[in-house]
């Protein structure tokens, strides 16, 4: 049997599309658009500071990003393939997909250790 | 070289294919069809298949249900053969997948039928024949060793000598003519309900086989009894499976009464009773219609009389459950719903009892010739099919002919190479002369085609009387000579349908001679055929098949065949009473 | 009175009212190999009947107007799955598609999408019987086979587990609906996977399709675009049964000793 | 094959021909607004960690932000509404043979949606 990565890609993506989904509204709500707009204040920085400091927050947070760059990148691989109907590239796309995702999590990492 | 080939992909012909493929895996064996298997008319079948599984059962019931269904005319050694095999075949049906619907512990389910004594009509929802095709055509996809040809039509049937060589066949799609040579040639291509304006038959059950047979030498027999299923779709003449009845349905006239009690079907119970009322056999029920039709009691439609079926006491639960087709159908056809509305039905022409006369193997009397399933007609069947005995019967006799089939492949080398090139050589000219002869004039092949269904219907009917069928006679005579000039506007090559509409046509037209020829012979009335002028049974005359055979001058000629009994003799047809 | 004259009487009787003349414009692809060398519509008007499917509007065509308009049915009862045909853009079955729900028209219709077409409405299946065979659409056992006497048991809830799987005609709409096999003929497709399921999940088999489904052209290749099960007329769901088959994939190639 | 058999070219615009298949495609689209409200949220959190809040809510505040986020907003939230529908459809549940509706399912997964959401508010603004 030819081995496929496929399977956990899409464990990876079907996990994102589901912390997405609970997280990612809420959040952006808050910080990118009612605290923004003023509706709500910023909390001081030293609450955030101290909300960020737990070692499962931090890595939750990893989990977090991990997850949802690879949500996005998978999806945005097969779309555009489909859209643009560049399927036989696919193994170049796919490596620029999941590498930026790879280095989003770098980022992370960096920023948060 | 093929050892066995197959016309026909339906139920029979598949059924067949396994067992060759089975028997001897060393024989190459093919299946040709004009439409891909999966399409065949078998796809249909709705209410179930007859076996003997359940406990109280006995074969001996099952034959005396079927011949006495039968109106004493079928062959009773054959039917014994076919009660005692249809139980394993079904088995068989089920170790190779076939969702069968079960009971509760896990055991296949059985519900009751039209003229049968015991419940032992296995089903598969109300889906049955679609289950059992598509379980058979994947099940063939197991064999490497069938090959198929799709969408090959058969013109013509090589035979040279008293022996069948091959088959000569179009391939529809690019129009090529090929003379396929083969050892034995199995004819599976189902009935020929299309030669009847009204029926719940597709558009591919035109006859071809008999057709095939007939014009190759081999007599048909039995051809006058034609079954009309009491319950069509008024317009669209879609079936309204008997298992709706058999779940409880029943049938009422414009007063709402249950006028089956009036024909010596029984009384009216609330739950079904077998082999009484809505569970009589067909050609009664169908002639239950028209006497209510002659007093005024059915109901005016632009599409015919009607009756009316009436499913709204089973609740939409049961009929979910049992008969789900049934309400999808009557969804998206009719416009209504059985749970909460009547369904108008009318009698429909349904299914050939007749065909293709072969022993209990398959065989016909041109050697290496076979017939299976509805082409043929083995006798098991007699003057009246009853409910879900057809499904068994392809299934035995499908996988007898290949039984039968690959022996005789396995015995008797093949082939007159010359006759197969001269016969393919001859019919590649006929039917290239159809296609560049192009006559733009003549009368139009639906044209010609609505008036052979229209002189059907009137002659032979569910009731019939000589002189119309003798004027059918003529009519047909001159239908054939005006089919030789038929307007051909498609000269193109590939997927040509006009052109098989063609020779369908010509198929339609022999299937129709036979048809009211054996009518017209038999004068008497029994099972499904009934004569106006002869209303009696007469054994002293008549228990015996009608087999024709076409004269050298083209016409057809009936002879009779004594019908085989074993242990049943002829006795009255009892419904309804105890 | 039979019912095709009835049903002219009907229709002529109509006429003789004046508002039965109706009409609909019925705008056919075809496409002729011999002469085309891409497809082109053609008009026809058909007679306006509310018990008229497409289906009946094409033999109308075929027998009165043009016998040459070539297509392929047979049951005409939905079952045979020989009928799908892109209506007015969507894929769909002649037969259970009705004439009056098109409203003054006119209508689209042409081959299904995603097929090479043959000839005028008829188009090329062979692929997808080459992916039907390969996913082993058959009861595998292993072992002893039951003796012709007994039947392997099966409870109705086990045969629930998979019957709708099991009612797939063949029909092909979800495969001209599906935007990845249009774009990619390898993909193996709704309702390929379907059956392959089918046999999965029937508590009888105790086969594994794992090899062929789990791989960039089996399951992995469907992006659960969902039309698929929009279009289907029998309620297969074939989207269904794909995204079932990744979570079975993805937890057996996670946990390679887990059975199915 | 057939020689004569026509082949359609590719459809280059096949998403334009049905609403299904635009809806879709949308809903494919989201992901970039994931990917970027996760560059977001980093560069909030590159902020929290560097001390530099408060030019991270000048940089939010301008008004091209601020639609951005809106967009993003949409988008995730069409992207939690469709993924949780489609949730059912991977994950059938069978109890004692019977299937649970999806509509159970999917009930169940904006419940806990909002669930979520309200706790995360909470520990954000308390
Ligand atoms: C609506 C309906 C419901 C029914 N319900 C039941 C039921 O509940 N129980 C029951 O027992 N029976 C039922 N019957 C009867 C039963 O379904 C049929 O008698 C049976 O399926 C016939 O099977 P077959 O294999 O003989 O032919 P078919 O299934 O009709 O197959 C014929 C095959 O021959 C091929 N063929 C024909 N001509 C040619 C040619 N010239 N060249 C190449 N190939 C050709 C066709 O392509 C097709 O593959 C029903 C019938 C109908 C119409
Ligand atoms: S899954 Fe549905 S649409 Fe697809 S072929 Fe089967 S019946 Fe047709
Ligand atoms: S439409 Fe196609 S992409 Fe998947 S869900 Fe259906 S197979
Ligand atoms: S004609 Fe059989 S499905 Fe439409």
């Amino acid at each position: 049997m030819r081995r496929t990565p496929e399977p956990y890609l899409w464990l990876l993506f079907s996990a994102g599309g589901v912390v997405a989904a609970l997280l990612l509204p809420v959040l952006v709500l808050l910080f990118g658009v009612l605290m923004p707009l003023g509706v709500l204040d910023w909390p001081a920085q030293a609450e955030l500071a101290a909300l960020l400091d737990p070692l499962a927050v931090r890595l939750a947070l990893v989990a977090v990003v991990l997850l949802c760059l690879f949500h996005a990148a998978h999806r945005i691989r097969f779309t555009s393939e489909e859209v643009l109907g560049i399927a036989r590239l696919d193994p170049i796309i796919a490596v620029l997909c999941y590498g930026a995702a790879i280095a989003g999590v770098v980022v992370a990492v960096l920023l948060l250790f | 070289m093929i050892d066995v080939l197959i016309v026909g992909g339906g139920g029979a012909g598949l059924r067949a294919a396994i067992a060759v493929a089975e028997t001897d895996p060393s024989l190459t064996v093919a299946v040709v069809s004009k439409v891909y298997p999966m399409r065949s008319h078998t796809v249909s079948a709705e209410g179930g298949a007859a076996a003997v599984i359940g406990i109280g059962d006995t074969l001996d019931e099952h034959a005396y249900d079927t011949i006495s269904g039968g109106d004493w005319l079928c062959d009773q050694d054959a039917v014994e053969a076919f009660v005692a095999e249809a139980p394993r075949e079904l088995i068989r049906l089920e170790h190779w997948g076939c969702p069968w619907s079960r009971e509760s512990d896990g055991r296949v389910a059985v519900r009751p039928f039209g003229g049968m004594k015991r419940m032992r009509t296995w089903y598969a929802a109300d889906k049955t024949g679609f289950h059992l095709l598509h379980t058979l055509f994947q099940t063939t996809l197991k064999y490497q060793e069938i090959i198929r040809y799709d969408e090959w039509y058969v013109t013509q049937l090589i035979v040279d000598d008293g022996r069948v060589h091959g088959v000569v066949a179009i391939e529809i799609r690019t129009g090529r003519v090929e003379a396929i040579a083969a050892r034995t040639v199995i004819l599976a291509t189902g009935g020929c309900g299309r030669v009847f304006p009204f029926t719940t038959n597709a558009a591919i059950k035109t006859g071809d086989g008999m057709s095939l047979a007939y014009r190759a030498g081999a007599p048909l027999k039995d051809m006058e009894f034609v079954q009309y299923h009491p319950t069509g779709l008024p317009f669209t003449g879609i079936l309204i499976t008997e298992a709706a009845r058999a779940e409880g349905g029943w049938l009422i006239n414009k007063d709402g009464y249950r006028y089956l009690q009036d024909y010596d079907l029984g009384q009216p119970t609330d739950t079904p009773k077998l082999r009484s009322m809505e569970l009589g056999p067909r050609d009664r029920l169908s002639q239950a219609f028209v006497a209510e039709q002659n007093k005024g009691r059915t109901v005016e439609t632009p599409y015919g009389p009607v009756v009316y079926l009436d499913l709204r006491h089973l609740g939409e639960a049961k009929i979910d459950m049992r008969i789900p087709f049934v309400r999808e159908l009557c969804r998206s056809y009719q416009n209504l719903d059985p749970a909460t509305d009547l369904i108008p039905v009318r009698p429909v022409v349904h299914y050939m009892m007749g065909g293709v006369h072969t022993d209990l193997d398959g065989a016909t009397p041109i050697a290496g010739l076979y017939a299976a399933g509805e082409t043929a007609c083995v006798s098991i069947n007699g003057a009246n099919r009853l409910g879900s005995n057809s499904l068994p019967e392809i299934l035995v006799f499908g996988a007898r002919a290949g039984a039968a089939a690959a022996g005789f492949a396995r015995s008797h080398q093949g082939g007159q190479a010359s006759a197969v090139r001269s016969q393919g050589e001859d019919e590649r000219r006929r039917l290239r002369r159809v296609l560049d002869d192009g006559r733009g004039t003549g009368p139009r092949i639906a044209d010609l085609r609505e008036e052979m269904q229209q002189t059907l219907e009137g002659a032979a009917g569910i009731y019939r009387t000589g002189d119309p069928l003798a004027k059918a006679v003529e009519t047909l005579a001159s239908l054939r000579e005006r089919a030789v000039d038929a307007r051909v506007d498609d000269h193109s090559a590939t997927f040509n349908t006009e052109l098989i509409s063609l020779i369908e046509l010509h198929a339609m037209l022999d299937v129709a001679e036979t048809v009211v020829a054996c009518a017209l012979n038999r004068t008497e009335s029994r099972g499904a055929h009934q004569r106006l002028d002869f209303p009696a049974r007469d054994d002293a005359g008549f228990l015996a098949h009608s087999l024709v055979h076409r004269a050298p001058s083209g016409v057809p000629s009936v002879g009779l065949l004594p019908v085989t009994l074993t242990r049943w003799p002829p006795g009255e047809r009892v419904y309804g009473r105890d | 009175m039979s019912t095709k004259e009835s049903e002219r009487a009907a229709r002529r009787k109509a006429a003789a009212d004046g508002h039965g003349t109706e009409t609909i414009r019925l705008e056919i692809s075809r496409y002729r190999p011999e002469q085309d060398t891409e497809p082109v519509f053609e008009s026809f008007d058909v007679p306006m009947s509310e018990d008229w499917a497409i289906l009946d509007g094409l033999n109308y065509v075929k027998d009165q107007l043009d016998g040459t308009l070539s297509f392929r049915w047979s049951c005409r009862m939905g079952v045979c799955g020989s009928c799908g045909m892109n209506v007015n853009g969507k894929p769909r079955l002649t037969c259970g598609t009705f004439l009056s729900e098109f409203g003054r028209g006119p209508v689209r219709i042409e081959p299904l999408k995603g097929f090479p077409v043959i000839r005028d409405l008829v188009v090329e299946i062979d692929d997808f019987l080459a992916k039907l065979s390969h996913v082993r659409p058959w009861l595998i056992r292993e072992g002893e086979e039951l003796p012709l006497t007994a039947e392997y048991a099966q409870t109705p809830e086990q045969l629930e587990a998979y019957k709708q799987y099991s009612m797939c005609i063949n029909c092909l709409l979800c495969y001209s609906a599906c935007p990845v096999y249009v774009l990619n003929p390898d993909f193996l497709g709704p309702a390929a996977i379907a059956l392959a399921q089918r046999y999965n999940l029937d508590s009888r088999d105790q086969g594994d399709r794992l090899d062929l489904l789990n791989s960039d052209e089996g399951v992995w290749g469907c992006t659960f675009v969902g039309e698929c099960t929009s279009v289907c007329p029998k309620h297969v769901d074939p989207a269904e049964a794909i995204q079932r088959y990744k979570v079975t994939a993805a937890m057996r190639s996670v946990l390679p000793w887990s059975r199915r | 094959m057939t020689a004569g058999a026509y082949r359609p070219p590719r459809d280059r615009v096949w998403f334009l021909r049905s609403r299904a298949y635009a809806v879709f495609v949308a809903r494919e689209l989201t992901s970039v607004f994931v990917a970027w409200t996760i560059a977001y949220l980093l560069l909030l959190i590159a902020a929290v960690t560097g001390g530099t809040l408060q030019e991270f809510a000048v940089l939010a505040a301008r008004p091209w932000m601020i639609a951005l986020n809106v967009l993003a907003l949409a988008a995730t939230t069409f992207h939690a509404v469709t993924f949780l529908n489609l949730a059912p459809k991977a994950t059938v549940v069978r109890l004692d043979g019977w299937r649970v509706p999806d509509f159970m399912i999917q009930g169940g997964n904006h419940t806990a949606w909002l669930l979520v959401s309200a706790v995360l508010a909470w520990v954000v603004l308390r």
